[in-house]
């Protein structure tokens, strides 16, 4: 199957912004990305967490802005990468405006149970772009498929 | 959805074993557990992770409020971590530096008779 | 969880009309019937086999019809039940015209290896609708969640 | 996507072994090892059902196949299937009244040598 072309390869899935389909998401992308045998199992753990972490940023803003709306995953396994896009409906944001955190060896860094979600998307894809406004915010995720 | 949480308990410490995947979904049981735990005098505690098959930003942050949990009590907070995926998840966010971390539960709990034996 | 509402449950999948995503549809429509805690495991088989059933059919039009469009699945979890749509974009089919097979004991049985998924589909489901035409077909399957 | 099939080989019969899910996509495979066990003279076949996690249409008209190419060589196809969820299947398609079904491997093989002693 090696070289195979999946260039029609997209799947869309639309998923309510309830906890309970996070999990789903995982599988889904990792099923996905089964189907391209050029993805390590160790490739496709790193897949699945960063898509993860941004499905819950996703359903967390659908949270807190109260919305219905359905979040809206698309994967297109496309020859040579594999590309993600995680859509909401929320009011947007800065990615550059993430506070830092304190340094690990500060003690002050055990008070601060959150804010790594998206620089872990960042080290885990081979790439993350982010359009965000006032009518949500769409994450894009590339990993290639070849170089491991 | 939810986690398998185990727990077993030694002289010097308490071990709790996480089977499942820890998320955002999952996490809020775990912070429940460790919070029982300390409120019931273990502030020694081991996150026995052998059997952790998905950990996210939200289960790390769990992980972090139970080491502050403990600290605050001067107690401490092990990790087992034997297998390398789940372990280069606290890597990437530089928290290798923050947790210490055991291939066994045994190793673990060895570690905290050399302590309490000093 | 029991009786817990999970009305804004609607997930959609899109696939593309290959072989290799139709066992994707099983595993998320597997997963999604898991998260309510009233289907049995056999009744969840009884879904995924159904299910599967009409995406293989929509993939075979496609196929068909060489069409380069998704197949788009849609499920929805409402109280009650489990409703999921199969659509197509092929040149749909009168299910009253399928032939009918020849009986068990007639050693002609034999020569027919297909036509059994559309009653297989009927047999499995609560409630089978057909709405299907020339801009293609749109199956309904109704799963009710608690007589089992 | 892909079946594993085992085969075993007795004086009476060939015994094959399906692991995996029988769908539109992996029936293929199945096919051809049929096809390929006739033309190689065995035509007193059993399929080893036991291990199969899914079964749709495709894959009982594949089984429906092997059954009439072992007949014109006056051959016989067993079915071993416990499962009763996969029994039910070929229930469903009246399918039961066509095949004979057995519990263990065992008893698929010892059905032939009864045969074949007469
Ligand atoms: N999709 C999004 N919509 C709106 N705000 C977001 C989104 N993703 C991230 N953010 C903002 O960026 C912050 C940092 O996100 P992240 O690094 O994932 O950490 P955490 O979610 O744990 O706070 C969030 O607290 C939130 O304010
Ligand atoms: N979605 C569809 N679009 C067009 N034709 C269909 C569709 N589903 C079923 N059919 C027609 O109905 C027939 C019977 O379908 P089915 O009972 O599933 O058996 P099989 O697919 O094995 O032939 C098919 O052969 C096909 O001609």
């Amino acid at each position: 199957m090696n070289g195979k072309d999946y260039s029609s390869g997209m799947v869309e899935l639309r998923i309510p912004a309830q906890a309970e389909y996070i999990q789903l998401v995982r599988t889904v992308i990792g099923e996905i990305a089964a189907i391209d045998p050029n993805l390590s199992l160790g490739r496709i753990a790193d897949l699945r967490l960063a898509v993860s972490e941004a499905v819950t940023n996703a359903y967390r803003e659908h949270t807190r802005q109260n919305l219905d709306d359905q979040i809206v995953v698309r994967c297109d396994l496309t020859k040579g990468k594999i590309e993600i896009e995680i859509n909401d409906q929320g009011a947007g944001f800065n990615p550059n405006e993430i506070p830092d955190l304190p340094n690990a060896e500060d003690p002050e860094r055990l008070n601060h149970e959150s804010g790594v979600g998206f620089s872990l998307i960042r080290e885990l894809s081979d790439e993350t772009t982010v359009e965000t406004g006032k009518n949500g915010t769409k994450v894009r995720l590339i990993f290639n498929l070849n170089n491991g | 959805m939810t986690l398998e949480l185990k727990e077993a308990e030694y002289n010097s410490c308490l071990v709790i074993s996480i089977f499942g995947e820890i998320d955002m979904g999952s996490s809020p049981q775990l912070r429940t557990k460790v919070i029982r735990s300390v409120n019931e005098g273990h502030v020694n505690l081991i996150l026995d992770l052998t059997s952790v098959d998905f950990l996210d930003s939200a289960g790390l942050g769990t992980i972090i409020g139970a080491l502050r949990r403990v600290r605050s009590q001067n107690g401490d907070l092990l990790l087992v971590c034997p297998e390398e995926r789940i372990q280069s998840i606290f890597m990437l966010c530089d928290l290798d530096k923050v947790f210490k971390f055991y291939l066994t539960s045994n190793e673990a709990v060895d570690a905290y008779k050399g302590i309490n034996s000093l």
